[in-house]
């Protein structure tokens, strides 16, 4: 799901769709007003009211940009992720000297060969679309070219090896993490 | 830190003559960028960070876009 | 130490004329533009290495943080005139 | 020089490895599409290793602000690990929309 | 030869804003584009910002934000440790400024294009003496 | 024309290369810009005002008149984007997009309105499907961009920053949402009025926190004189003072910057953009 274009999350008239824009309200509150902290780093009254009121006023109004869909079970979600995020950092270091040995190879066009090739998921949710484009495209070799909320991605690859990985283990990861189907 | 500066003053006359000889008026908001950044750079070298940072927001950042968004209404068509 | 992140710095530089001849020889506007993306992340490090040359890095953070932001507007509103706008290969090419 | 020093060092050497890299990459390249590949990534990667290694070096005199300011250097990482990915995929995706042809093996030996 | 070194050093600077407003006023004389004249405008600007910026700054000292005063009263403060600031502060008015006067250039050559479907010089002085 | 202006810059050029020679060496500490008013400033900002960051101090303080009267100029320059551009005249044409089917329907005559809602949008006539990448990206950024803005404005005393580098931030911010998404979701979040009445408020904060001082007993733009106002402690004041003339300041360029990057890439129109 998405924004919609007039910008409001839902009907506000119903209680649980309330509750639901006031919990969405208070998380990205906290979040804003912890940026704050780390941003900040001094611990002063007026600095820390300061900070409550700043997080208060661009949770107020923009609510529904960092969590626009409360079904999802963010808790588990933002844990997954979080242990999703180092073995993708050595899948990048991993792969990225494969690059390097692109690059500095004498015959480097002999190499490469690149193409485009195309392939569908079964992804719903367009953060988990988002988290598997950005993931294809920070692995070396691969770039996305698009990617349609319907789950079809086009992708160019610089050579055979690294066209052949994909979508492979990173599609399951990714689908783990957000609680889908592959 | 003073060849930082030298060097860095270098790639900006690159950069400016650039951006003026380039005969694609996108290409000149995309260099003109560049010559920001180098500028936002020589300013933080030279222990300005006020300007820098101010340079770094309205320079690369805001009047680039500006830029842009000029050009896409007008043209990029230029005879010199 | 500090000799060391002057000579990290001036590798940077080094590094940095190749970024800079992509954006100045082009051929293509898009080439420019990757250019211009290499140029910025490198220049977020060097604005660190900066600060740790003056040994006030903590006033120099915000600077390289504001700067990742705004190179990556920069690089999307130039990026998305081509997807409103046709034809790349009207007068590309640097003379 | 104690062992942190020599962590940072080993650090920043890596990320101007892959600076490098991305340089070499960006002027040997034969097209725009495989220009992106080491310009979008090994520079990411490039500033991951670097901040770490800034990181590391502001916690040589440990106090709560530094930590505080190491954090604030690894928010750096993180836009930067957000936002590099979607600007290569939007210039990508500018590419393929103005209709840039990509470079192949058989046009060169055709 | 080894006078000459400090001598590059001293004055390159300055030879450098020189060359770099040089520039600016040729493109503002010379192209016959609006935009173009305007980005000459704009390089211009940064040359005269150069010039200020570089004669505030002093060798061997730190930046213009006082170290370590916040709240309490830090020792005495030596003039010749920190970066001159006045250079500083008039140099970001005139940067805001600057963004603020390329806005409105922007929107006048919008207009104009708007008008008279070209931004070039000379075809838009022949439309103007049609 | 070439010819003379390559004459022109050559000859200028020269003479102002031949002028070089009588300037102080680069980072001279003795030139003469750093040894008559700014070592007073130097010295002296911290006792008198209690702010380290010495270019705010100064911005703000000392030379409060250069600074108000900047931040009219950045009103005057979004009020003229908006006076010279701004078109309030009916589009003829208006091109709708059947949501289910993607049927482009483009309707000519004026009089018929189809209701938009989960059947028909608006389209653009250059109207692109908006990435979902960037969008999600975008969506996930802006508020932490935003907080950041704000964080920038409130922590001019200490650190680099102020007013006009957190307003153009937070100006880019509302400029990225119209990037990722359209000029549309923009301009239907946050009204043209709105950003009309934030920048002329933004120069009323500064203006009336000047003009405050003087029925308070003091000059205009002498902060020290709030003092009785605001609980705390009195050498403070002039911290304080500084800090709500740059609310003023971001507000002021947050609003224009907007102004000026909506009008431009609509040609006034307020539609479509980039």
């Amino acid at each position: 799901m998405t924004v919609s274009n007039n910008g409001t999350a839902g009907d506000p008239g119903r209680p649980d769709t309330r509750f639901k824009t006031f919990f969405s309200f208070l998380i990205t509150f906290v979040l804003l007003f912890l940026s704050w902290l780390v941003l900040s780093g001094k611990f002063e009254p007026l600095l820390l009211w300061l900070g409550a009121i700043s997080s208060f006023f661009v949770a107020y109004y923009f609510y529904d940009l960092l969590f626009p869909d409360l079904e999802s079970n963010y808790a588990g979600i933002s844990f997954r992720f979080i242990c999703y995020v180092p073995w993708l950092i050595w899948e990048i270091i991993k792969a990225n000297f494969h690059l390097l040995y692109l690059a500095f190879h004498p015959r480097m066009k002999d190499l490469i060969d690149p193409h485009i090739i195309t392939f569908k998921t079964n992804l719903k949710s367009d953060i988990a679309i988002t988290t598997l484009a950005n993931s294809i495209t920070l692995t070396p070799g691969t770039i996305t070219v698009t990617a349609t909320s319907d789950g079809v991605f086009k992708v160019h690859a610089i050579d055979r090896p690294s066209a052949e990985a994909l979508p492979g283990t990173m599609l399951e990861k990714v689908a783990k993490v957000f609680g889908e189907q592959i | 830190m003073l060849w930082i500066d030298l060097i860095v003053l270098t790639f900006v006359i690159f950069c400016a003559i650039a951006a003026i000889t380039v005969k694609d008026l996108l290409a000149t908001a995309i260099l003109f960028g560049a010559y920001s950044f180098m500028m936002c750079l020589l300013w933080a070298v030279m222990g300005a960070v006020d300007v820098a940072f101010t340079e770094a927001s309205v320079g690369a950042g805001v009047s680039t876009v500006f830029f842009v968004a000029a050009v896409f209404r007008t043209s990029r068509r230029t005879k010199d | 130490m500090i000799t060391f992140f002057l000579s990290v710095a001036l590798g940077l530089l080094f590094l940095m004329l190749f970024s800079i001849y992509r954006a100045l020889f082009g051929p293509t506007v898009l080439d420019r533009l990757i250019g211009v993306n290499a140029i910025g992340s490198k220049t977020v490090v060097l604005l660190l290495l900066i600060g740790f040359l003056y040994e006030r890095v903590d006033m120099f953070v915000d600077i390289a943080l504001a700067y990742a932001f705004l190179n990556f507007i920069a690089v999307l509103a130039a990026s998305r005139y081509f997807h409103k706008r046709k034809g790349l290969y009207e007068e590309s090419f640097m003379d | 020089m104690d062992i942190l020093d020599i962590l940072v060092i080993i650090l920043l050497l890596t990320g101007l490895f892959f600076f490098l890299g991305g340089a070499v990459g960006i002027i040997r390249m034969p097209d725009f599409y495989s220009r992106l590949h080491p310009a979008g990534k090994l520079d990411t990667l490039g500033i991951f290793a670097m901040v770490t290694g800034f990181a590391v070096y502001n916690l040589h005199h440990f106090s709560i602000e530094s930590l505080l300011l190491s954090i604030k250097m690894f928010l750096i990482v993180f836009f930067v690990f957000l936002s590099s990915p979607t600007a290569t995929h939007s210039i990508v995706d500018a590419g393929m929309r103005a209709g840039l042809r990509h470079w192949t093996k058989k046009k060169r030996k055709g | 030869m080894t006078d000459l070194l400090p001598l590059i050093v001293a004055k390159y600077n300055y030879w450098l804003y020189v060359i770099l407003m040089m520039i600016g006023l040729y493109a503002m004389i010379a192209k016959n584009n609006l935009i173009k004249k305007l980005v000459g405008m704009n390089i211009f600007q940064t040359a005269i910002i150069l010039f200020y910026v570089s004669i505030g700054y002093k060798v061997d000292a730190t930046l213009p934000i006082i170290q370590g005063a916040h709240g309490g009263q830090g020792a005495a403060i030596q003039a010749a440790d920190y970066i001159n600031p006045l250079p500083h502060v008039l140099m970001l008015t005139a940067i805001v400024v600057s963004v603020a006067t390329f806005g409105v250039a922007m929107a006048l050559a919008v207009r104009i294009y708007q008008r008279y479907q070209t931004l070039e010089e000379d075809e838009l002085r022949m439309r103007l003496s049609e | 024309m070439k010819l003379l202006g390559f004459i022109v810059v050559s000859l200028a050029g020269a003479l102002l290369l031949y002028g070089t020679q009588d300037f102080p060496a680069w980072g001279d500490p003795q030139s003469p810009a750093s040894v008559h008013l700014s070592n007073d400033y130097i010295e002296k900002a911290v006792d008198q005002t209690q702010v380290p960051n010495l270019v705010t101090a100064v911005l703000a303080d000392y030379r409060g008149f250069d600074t108000m009267f900047e931040t009219a100029v950045i009103f005057c320059a979004g009020l003229a984007c908006f006076l010279l551009l701004r078109d309030f005249s009916k589009k003829r044409e208006r091109y709708y997009r059947h949501v289910s089917t993607g049927v482009i329907l483009h309707v000519k005559n004026q009089e018929k309105k189809l209701t938009v809602g989960n059947e028909f949008e608006y389209m653009d006539k250059d109207w692109v499907p908006s990435d979902l990448i960037i969008k999600t990206i975008c969506r996930i950024l802006i508020p932490f961009i935003q907080i950041y803005a704000l964080y920038v404005v409130a922590h001019g005393d200490f650190s680099p920053g102020g007013g006009f580098q957190g307003g153009v931030i937070f100006g880019a911010s509302f400029i990225l949402m119209a990037i990722s998404y359209n000029l549309k979701t923009l301009v239907n979040r946050i009204k043209e009025k709105v950003f009309g009445i934030f920048a002329a408020v933004g120069v009323l904060i500064y203006v009336g926190i000047a003009a405050l001082c003087m029925p308070m007993g003091g000059n205009f733009l002498d902060y020290s004189k709030l003092a009785p106002l605001i609980p705390g402690d009195p050498g403070h004041i002039r911290a304080l003072g500084m800090l709500g003339v740059e609310i003023g300041v971001g507000i002021a360029v947050t609003a224009a910057m907007a102004i000026i990057y909506i009008n431009i890439v609509s040609e006034g129109r307020h539609d479509e953009g980039l």
